[in-house]
């Protein structure tokens, strides 16, 4: 299972700030972001980072661990 | 109120994060700080209240990183980074950075480093609520 | 307290000089802070304590018209200059700077500016008391 | 009569941190310096700014008003 967590302007166009997707084995975090996205283009036309376990990800094809918490998140605006 | 960086949904107070900073050390002689506060008009728009989201433990530790890069890069003897979340209205604080160094160039830059860098690199997101209604903050001011 | 521009022996409180910083504006988004302390080492020497000397009256209005040159140079809309004299010990507030503003790079350049500026342009003298006897100060550290 | 100040390192080393010198009409500043320079030597040679009336005075020309306040000041260490 992957916990995938939205924050903000993504969480509000996806209506929900977390969901559950199904792990398959050597999984790529591009496989998720596309399924994903194809389901809601609006929140994701927004997303610049992603992030695996709180860490930075910048190469797509990095293969997700099982209970891997996954973010996608619109850039940020803190401060 | 110890820990160095913290995300909060309450108020801070500068002289008790500056006395904590000096606390670390006599031989700090400047101390540069940050404030950022909610102001009242955005681009034309008044704006009531912010609202913050933040992805919580990844902003901690990436506000924790950027402390210790700031400490290395510069110099540093210490410093201290304080964000608020939840709702604040107009003229409230927002977030609180301070840098203490020997001199007081490496406590100026060094502040200034850690605002850009902090609002670059820490998941919170800001929501600008107005009378016309509510708009997600996307660009860096 | 409500000056914007002081000289004064007793120490004073961050919170309350930006507080009324603050009241000035709600469309301050940005503070900038520099807080001068008294280190216990100088260049190799133990310092037990700080002595300054002014020129009062030419210090103060030296120091009004470095607010008021920051204000129009940077366009902030608010600033203030605290700086202690008679004796401090290691640890202690000297100097205090702040500077408001709508954005947050005129507030950062702005504090510095006023530091740097007020170190070359006002008439105050420091002496550091040592275990090896006292110095006055006469380069700019 | 002219009101001569010095303070922290230049008061020192001159023992006193007030003087009065006599007034003269048509003084110029530079006629106050050399006197007290040459009565004072070790405290003018830290002397940096001079100012008059609290106006920092580089042209040593200026001719002094009477009942003047001129500082003799070394260079500042304030911050």
């Amino acid at each position: 299972m992957i916990n995938v967590l939205f924050f903000g302007p993504v969480a509000e166009r996806i209506g929900k700030s977390a969901l559950s997707a199904d792990y398959r084995p050597n999984m790529r975090i591009h496989d998720l972001n596309d399924e994903l996205a194809a389901q809601y283009p609006q929140a994701f036309e927004l997303v610049c980072f992603t992030a695996i376990n709180g860490e930075h990800i910048r190469d797509m094809s990095t293969i997700l661990p099982d209970n891997s918490e996954v973010a996608y998140m619109a850039k940020f605006s803190g401060g | 109120m110890n820990d160095h960086v913290r995300i909060q949904l309450e108020d801070f107070s500068q002289d008790e994060e500056i006395s904590a900073l000096k606390s670390t050390s006599k031989s700090m002689g400047g101390i540069g700080t940050f404030l950022g506060c909610a102001r009242d008009f955005s681009e034309g728009r008044e704006v009531s209240q912010l609202s913050f989201d933040a992805y919580g433990s990844m902003a901690l530790s990436e506000m924790n990183k950027l402390r210790r890069e700031a400490i290395a890069k510069f110099g540093l003897l210490d410093a201290r980074i304080v964000h608020r979340i939840g709702t604040v209205k107009s003229g409230d604080n927002i977030v609180f950075i301070a840098a203490g160094a020997e001199h007081r160039l490496a406590a100026l830059e060094a502040c200034r480093w850690m605002i850009d860098e902090l609002k670059q690199r820490v998941p919170i997101w800001k929501k600008e609520i107005t009378p016309q209604g509510d708009l997600w903050v996307t660009q860096h001011p």
